[in-house]
C-alpha cells in the first residue's frame, strides 16, 4: 500500500497502453455521444428557457428532485446493509439471492411496474393488508419513490458489493483483531475504506431514480404534481410538442452529468 | 389554488391537450375543486383503475378499451363524447409523394399503429374499406411512436388519428383520405364506480360533453360523436 | 498453566502441528521458508479452518473441528488476537495516531486515555514524529514500526509476529527489539521469525517447524545450544548462560549458575536479577595454554566431544560449544578430555533479563 | 496476496457482522423480490405454455437472443478498449469522458431513443452520410442492435472499469519492467486480472439489451421478426392480453436470472 | 562508462539525491527508515516523476523534468529496468513456472528457449519443485524466491532490488545471496538493504542515504570499513582486505595486497583470483603478546588510533580495526604506538571473489 504509490497523479506508475486500442475505444465513445451531441443540435435554442421553465415542466423537475432524493435515502437505508451481508454474510442461498438482487437492474421497467402492482396494487399480494392498514400506495407519491427504489437500489447494492469483495476483509481483520466489534468495523473500517464506491453506488442510484419511467407510469400512474416526474412529462410532451420533449431531456441529461461529474470528483478525491 | 376537494380524472393521453382546458374551465366554475389528470396511454389507463387507482372519471380514446372497465363494472355508463379519424402523415416535403391511400400500398416506407392498439384497429378498419394492402415497416405501439417516426423523417408515411396530427402543428404534412370514416375512434367518458363524489364527477362528465367541451375538443380536432 | 494450546491439522498444506504455549511466555517458531509457520499463526488468529483440530485460549474452546465437522469457531473480532505479520495494514483512511489509537477506542477507552496510550507507543517505537502523516505517505519500515506500535495499544491476549522485523532498519532493530522483549514479558506471543538472534533474545521457547511438522520444542537455550533438528542445527548452535547479574564497581557481569562470569554488551540490567548471555559458537576462540588480551571471557574447560558441523568442527565442553576451522582443530589437536581454553569478547556476547 | 488468503472458501477470513444489519437487509431483499414473486403467482399456469410457445412469442424471443448476442459482442470489442483507455489513458479530458460515457446508464431509454434517431436517424446528423453509402439503419434489426449496445455498453465499460481502477497497476508495472510491450500487457495481465470483472460485465451488458425496450420502440420501431423484440411483445400483449404479458415477463425474468447466476458461476470460479 | 546517472529532487518527501552506476556496478543503498531508499528506486523505475531531475541509462534518457514541467518521459515498460520489491507481485492467475517464463516470452523468445531459461532459474533459486504451483499456494518465503527467478530471467539492464531478502529464511539466505551475487557481477544493479553483510557481499560500491540526501558514498571498502556519516558508523564499521586468492594444500589463503594473510569462510574461489575478506571489528580480539590457538588469523599491527564508539573502544591499527570493551581497553593499555596483536578467526572471516 504505502510505499508503492507514488503520491501525484502526474505520476501514477503505468505500464503504458497499446496503440490500436484507442480506435475501438474512440469508437464505443463516439457510439454513446453522438446522439446525445445529435439531439444536443436539434434544439430550437430561442424557445429553450421558455420550455423548460413552464408551469409543468418545472413542477415535474421538482417532484422529480424531491422523489429521487428520498428513494435515494431508501436506497441507502436497504442497499448498504443488504451489500454487506451479500459480500460478507455467510449463509445458505447467499449466490441465489446475489442473482435475485439483480434482476431489477436487467429487467424492462415496464415489466418491474407490473411486477410492483402484483405485490403492492390493491388487488395484489400484500395490497389488502395495506388496505386494512390504511395505506394506499399505488399512484401516490409513495408509489413514485417506491418504483425508483425498486429500480435504482441494485446499482447501489451492485457498486458496493463488488467494491467489498474486492477491498476483501485484510483491513477488517486486522481491526477485528485490535478489538474492534462487527458494528465499529463497519463504522470506521468497512465504510470509510469502500467510501468513493459507496458515493458513486448512491450517486448512481440517484440518477437512476432521476431517470425512472417505465415503472413509475405503470404502477404510478401520471398526474401532475403527484407521481408525473420529469421522464413522464417528456413521455408525454413528445405527443404534443417534441421539441419541448427534446428540450426536456436535455435538462435530465445534464442533471446526470453533473451527477455523474459530482460521483467522479468525490470518488477522486480520496 | 389548492381546493378542499379533490378530483380525479383519468384521460387517454390523446385526450390531454383538451382537458388540460377542460379542467381549468371546472376549476373556474369550481373554486374548492382542485382536479388532477392523470394521463396515460388507454391501455394503462384501464390496468390502473383495475388496480384501484383512485378514479372520479374515466375518458378513454376507443370504446374498446372502456368496455372492459364497464364489464368489471368499474365505470357507470359511458358516453361517447368525441370522434377522431385517421389521416395519413408525411414529413415535410414529402419525400416519397404520398398523395392518398392507394400510394401506401407501395414502396412507401409505413408505419401504423400495432393492430392491438385503438388506433392500429382503425387502421386496419381502413385498410379493409379501401381494399388495399399496407405493408408497413413498423408497427408502434402507439400514436405517438407514429408520429416520431414522420416527424423524424424516418419514415416516409404514418397513419394517425387527425388530432395528433393538428398537435404536430408544421413539422408534418397532413393528407386526408375518404375512407378515414369507415374506422372512426369513438372516445367515450365514464364516471368511475368507485368515486367518493359521484356528483361532482357527474358534474365533469357532464362538461365534457356539453357545447363548451365540444367547443374545446373541436378546436383540438376532434368531431362529434 | 497453558495459554495457548493448539493442535491441528491441514490437509492441503500438509501440515500437522501440536503447540502450548504458557501464559505470558513467548514462543519462537523457526524454519525453512514453506515449512508452515505462518499456517500456525493462521489458524491461532481464526484466518483458516483446519480440517481437524482445536485451538484454545486461555481455556477458552477458539476451534473446534473434528473430522471435517466444525463443533466450535470463534470469529477473528472475539479471539483477541492480533497478528502483525510482514505487510503493516494500516488502516489508510486514518492517521498514523489514529491507527494507533483505534485499539483502545474499539475496546471502549477514552478519547483521553487512548491518546495517551498511543502517545507512549509511538514514542517507544520512535514514530512520534510521523503521528499526523497518513499511512500512504509513510516508507515501507515506518509503516512497520506504525503497525508495531498499534498492535502493542491494543494490549491483546495473545499476539503473534509473523517476522515483525524483516523490514526494519539495522541501526532501528536492536531498538525495536529491545521494545518488544519489555512487552514480551507481560504477553503471551507466537512469533515466527528468520534470525535467531530475536529467537534467543525474544523468546522463552523454541519450535522447529519442518515440511509442516514440530520437529523439535523446547526452551530456548536448550533448542538453540543443542539442535537436534537439522534445520535447528544449520542456524542455531548458540551458547547460552544463564545466571544472576552482577553489578561490582566498573562494567557488571553475569554469574553464571554453572559458575562462569560472563561479561558483555548489557542492556539495562538491574543487579541482583536473572540474566542470560548468549554467543555464538563462531565468536569462541580457542587455546591450549591460558592467554591474556582482549577478550574478557575465558573458560577454562575439558573437552567432552569433537564434531564435524557443516565445514567446520564443533568443539563441546559441557554445556558451552566452540567452532573452529578444521585445520585450527587439527593444529590444537584436541580431542575429548583435552583440557582448553575458550575466549570469547565481551563485544560478541549479548546479556539480557530472563 | 499469497499466504494472506487462505485456500478454502469455509475458511474466509472474516471479522464478523453486526446482528443489526441482516433487518434492513432482508427489507431490502424482500422489496425486490416481493414483487417477482407475486408477479409469478399472477401467471396463470394451466394456458401458460401455450401464451409463452405462441408463434409471437417465439419469435419475439429468438430475435431477442439473436440481437442481444450481436449487441454483447459490440459491447465486447468496444467496451473494452474504452474501458481500458478509461482506466488506464493519461488524456486531458479523460474525467469528462468518463462522466459522458456514464449517461446512457441513467437516461430514460425513449430519450436515449430519441438522441439515436437525431445521430443515426435519415434526417439524423449521420443519416445523409449513411443513405450515400447504402446503409439502411431505420427498422432494421441493424437497428435493434444499435438501440441494444447504446444502452448496455455503459454496464460493461463501468463494470470493467472499476475493476481496473481497483486491481491497480502493480502487477502491470511488473510486467513492463519484464520487457513486456503493452499489448502483450493488456493480453496477458490486464485481462486475466480483471477476468471476474469482464465476464459479469459482459453479462450483464447482455442481460441490459435482453430487456431493452424504450430506445428500441423509439429508434427502431416494432415489426415482428424484424424489430419486435420480447419487451416490446410484452408490451403490446398487454393491450389485448394482460395474462399473457404477464406470462412472457416472467420468461424475460427466468431468462435474466440465468444470465445472472451464470455470471456469478464465472465469477466465483476464478 | 556511467551506465545509471540519477540526479532528482522530489519535493514532498524531501529527497535530493545525485547518484552514479557505472555499467555492470552494483551499488547498495543504506540507509534508515524513510531515509528515501525506496523512493530512488521509484524514480529510476519511472514509477514516480520528480519535481526536477534527470535519469538517464546506458546513454538514453529516460526521465527529464526541469522546473516541473516534463521535457522527456519514458514509461516504465519501455525502460528495461525489473525492480524487485518486498512484495513479489508473482501474476497470480499463473503458475510458478509460467511466471518465470514470462520475461523471456515477452521479449519474444520461443516457448523452448523461455522454458530452458526459467528451468535454469528455478533451479538455481531452489524452487524448482514449486514450478507447477500457483502463486497464490506459496508461503512469503517461496514467493520472493520465485520473484527474484522471474526477475533474473529477464535480463534487465537496470535491476533494482529493495530488501530482496528480507522474507527468506536464514539457512536459505547464504544460497539466494550467492545467487545473486553471481549474477549482479554482470548487471548493473542498484540495491536497497539494511544488511551491512548483503553490502559487502553484493555491492561494488555503496551509498548511505539519511534524511533524503545522499551523505556518503564511494567504494564499498571505503565506505564500510571507514564512514563517515552517523548512520554508516552505527551499521558499518567492517574490516575489508582485499588481495589474491592462494590454495596451497589444505584451506587456502586470500594473500592482501597490503601482505597479512587471511583464512576464512571461502565461497567457491578460484586460486589466482581476486578476493575480498570481511570481518566486523567486535570480532577481532587485541593481544599485547602473540598467542597460539584456534584463531587463524593473528595480524602484527601498531596502533594509530583509540577512540571511543557507542559504549565501546575503536582500535584502528593502519587500515585494520578492533572494537574492544572500555575495560579490556584499560587493561591492555593500548595506545597509539603501542605494538599490539590482532588475532580473528577464520570462521568470523568471510571470503569472496571481488
Ligand atoms: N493459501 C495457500 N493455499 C495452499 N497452500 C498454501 C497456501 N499458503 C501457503 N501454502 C503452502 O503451505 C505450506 C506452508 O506455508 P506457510 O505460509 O505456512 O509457510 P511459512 O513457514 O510461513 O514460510 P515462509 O517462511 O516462506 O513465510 C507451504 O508449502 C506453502 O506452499
Ligand atoms: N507515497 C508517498 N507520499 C509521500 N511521502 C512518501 C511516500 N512514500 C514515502 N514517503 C516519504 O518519503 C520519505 C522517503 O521514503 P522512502 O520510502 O523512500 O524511504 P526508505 O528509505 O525506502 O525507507 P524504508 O527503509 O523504511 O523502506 C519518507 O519520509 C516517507 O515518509
Ligand atoms: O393514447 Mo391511445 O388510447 O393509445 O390513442
Ligand atoms: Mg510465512
Ligand atoms: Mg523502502
Amino acid at each position: 500500500m504505502s510505499a508503492s504509490s507514488p503520491g501525484r497523479a502526474s505520476s501514477r506508475p503505468d505500464s503504458g497502453l497499446p496503440r490500436w486500442v484507442w480506435l475501438p475505444a474512440m469508437l464505443g465513445a463516439l457510439l454513446l455521444l453522438l446522439p446525445l451531441l445529435a439531439m444536443t443540435a436539434r434544439v430550437d435554442w430561442a424557445s429553450f428557457p421558455a420550455l423548460v421553465t413552464s408551469d409543468s415542466a418545472r413542477t415535474a423537475l421538482a417532484l422529480s428532485l424531491r422523489t429521487s432524493a428520498l428513494s435515494t435515502l431508501a436506497c441507502l437505508v436497504l442497499g448498504v446493509p443488504l451489500a454487506v451481508v451479500l459480500a460478507r454474510g455467510q449463509f445458505r442461498g447467499r449466490s441465489l439471492l446475489r442473482s435475485l438482487v439483480m434482476v431489477p437492474l436487467v429487467l424492462p421497467p415496464v415489466v418491474g411496474g407490473i411486477a410492483l402492482l402484483a405485490a403492492f396494487g390493491r388487488r395484489g399480494l400484500l395490497g389488502e393488508t395495506l388496505e386494512v392498514a390504511g395505506i394506499q400506495v399505488a399512484f401516490t407519491t409513495t408509489a413514485v419513490v417506491l418504483a425508483q427504489t425498486f429500480v435504482a437500489l441494485p446499482f447501489l447494492v451492485i457498486s458496493l458489493e463488488g467494491a467489498l469483495v474486492t477491498a476483501g476483509t485484510r483491513y477488517e481483520v486486522a481491526a477485528a483483531g485490535l478489538g474492534a466489534r462487527p458494528s465499529t468495523v463497519l463504522r470506521r473500517v468497512t465504510l470509510p475504506l469502500t467510501w468513493p464506491a459507496l458515493a458513486s453506488g448512491t450517486l448512481l442510484a440517484f440518477a437512476r431514480a432521476l431517470g425512472e419511467f417505465g415503472a413509475t407510469i405503470t404502477f404510478a400512474g401520471s398526474l401532475q404534481g403527484v407521481t408525473r416526474t420529469l421522464p413522464l412529462e417528456i413521455y408525454l410532451q413528445r405527443e404534443v410538442d417534441p421539441d419541448a420533449a427534446v428540450a426536456l431531456s436535455l435538462v435530465l441529461v445534464a442533471v446526470a452529468i453533473a451527477v455523474i461529474a459530482l460521483t467522479r470528483r468525490t470518488r477522486s478525491a480520496l | 389554488a389548492e381546493g378542499s376537494t379533490t378530483l380525479t380524472v383519468h384521460a387517454a393521453a390523446s385526450l390531454r391537450g383538451p382537458f388540460e382546458e377542460l379542467v381549468e374551465l371546472f376549476e373556474e366554475e369550481h373554486p374548492d375543486v382542485t382536479v388532477r389528470l392523470n394521463v396515460a396511454g388507454s391501455a394503462d389507463l384501464v390496468a390502473q383503475v383495475e388496480e384501484g387507482a383512485p378514479a372520479d372519471v374515466v375518458a378513454t380514446a376507443d370504446t374498446a378499451t372502456m368496455e372492459r372497465l364497464a364489464a368489471d363494472g368499474l365505470v357507470t355508463d359511458p358516453t361517447p363524447f368525441a370522434a377522431n379519424t385517421l389521416v395519413i402523415v408525411v414529413p415535410r416535403g414529402n419525400p416519397a409523394d404520398v398523395a392518398g391511400l392507394r400510394d401506401l400500398a407501395g414502396d412507401v416506407d409505413l408505419v401504423v399503429c400495432a393492430p392491438q392498439v385503438p388506433c392500429g384497429a382503425a387502421a386496419a378498419r381502413v385498410e379493409e374499406a379501401a381494399g388495399v394492402a399496407f405493408t408497413p415497416v413498423s408497427e408502434e405501439q402507439s400514436v405517438t411512436d407514429v408520429l416520431g417516426k414522420v416527424r423524424a423523417g424516418e419514415a416516409e408515411a404514418g397513419l394517425v388519428y387527425v388530432t395528433d396530427a393538428l398537435s404536430a402543428g408544421d413539422h408534418l404534412e397532413v393528407i386526408e383520405f375518404e375512407e378515414a370514416s369507415e374506422a372512426v375512434n369513438v372516445a367515450p367518458v365514464a364516471v368511475a364506480s368507485g368515486s367518493e363524489r359521484p356528483a361532482l364527477a357527474r358534474a365533469f362528465a357532464d362538461l365534457v360533453t356539453s357545447p363548451t367541451g365540444e367547443r374545446v375538443l373541436t378546436e383540438a380536432g376532434f368531431r362529434r360523436p | 498453566m497453558t495459554s495457548l494450546s493448539l493442535s491441528a491439522r491441514v490437509t492441503d498444506r500438509d501440515v500437522v502441528v501440536e503447540l502450548e504455549v504458557a501464559a505470558g511466555e513467548t514462543l519462537a517458531l523457526l524454519g525453512p521458508n514453506g515449512a508452515g509457520k505462518s499456517t500456525v499463526l493462521a489458524l491461532a488468529a481464526g484466518l483458516l479452518r483446519p480440517d481437524d483440530g482445536t485451538v484454545a485460549l486461555d481455556g477458552r474452546v477458539l476451534t473446534d473441528v473434528r473430522d471435517g465437522r466444525t463443533q466450535t469457531w470463534v470469529p477473528a473480532y472475539d479471539r483477541h488476537v492480533a497478528t502483525l505479520s510482514q505487510e503493516a495494514l494500516l488502516l489508510p483512511h486514518l492517521s498514523v495516531r489514529a491507527n494507533v489509537e483505534f485499539g483502545p477506542r474499539a475496546q471502549g477507552r477514552s478519547r483521553r486515555e487512548a491518546r495517551a496510550v498511543a502517545q507512549e507507543w509511538l514514542d517507544r517505537v520512535g514514530v512520534a514524529d510521523l503521528a499526523e502523516r497518513r499511512p500512504g505517505s509513510l516508507s515501507g519500515g515506518q509503516a512497520q514500526r506504525v503497525a508495531v506500535a498499534r498492535a502493542l495499544a491494543a494490549e491483546p491476549a495473545l499476539l503473534l509476529l509473523d517476522e515483525p522485523m524483516a523490514a526494519l532498519d539495522a541501526a532501528a532493530t536492536p531498538a525495536v527489539r529491545e521494545t518488544l522483549r519489555q512487552v514480551l514479558a507481560e504477553v503471551t506471543c507466537v512469533m515466527v521469525t528468520h534470525d535467531v538472534l530475536d529467537a534467543a533474545l525474544l523468546a522463552d521457547r523454541v519450535a522447529v517447524v519442518e515440511g509442516g511438522r514440530v520437529v523439535e520444542q523446547g526452551a530456548t537455550p536448550d533448542v538453540l545450544a543443542r539442535p537436534r533438528s537439522v534445520f535447528g542445527a544449520r542456524i542455531a548452535g548458540l551458547n547460552l548462560l544463564r545466571g544472576t547479574w552482577r553489578h561490582d564497581g566498573g562494567s557488571g557481569e553475569l554469574v553464571a549458575t554453572t559458575g562462569e562470569r560472563v561479561h558483555g554488551q548489557a542492556e539495562d540490567l538491574t543487579p541482583g536479577t536473572a540474566a542470560v548471555a548468549v554467543f555464538r559458537p563462531t565468536a569462541v576462540s580457542v587455546y591450549a595454554h591460558p592467554v591474556h588480551g582482549s577478550p574478557r571471557n575465558t573458560f577454562e574447560v575439558v573437552v567432552t566431544s569433537v564434531e564435524p558441523n557443516g565445514d567446520l568442527v564443533r568443539i563441546r565442553a559441557g554445556h558451552l560449544a566452540a567452532d573452529v576451522t578444521a585445520q585450527a582443530a587439527a593444529e590444537l589437536g584436541v580431542r575429548p578430555g583435552a583440557r582448553v581454553w575458550f575466549s570469547v569478547k565481551a563485544t560478541e556476547v549479548s546479556l539480557h533479563a530472563s
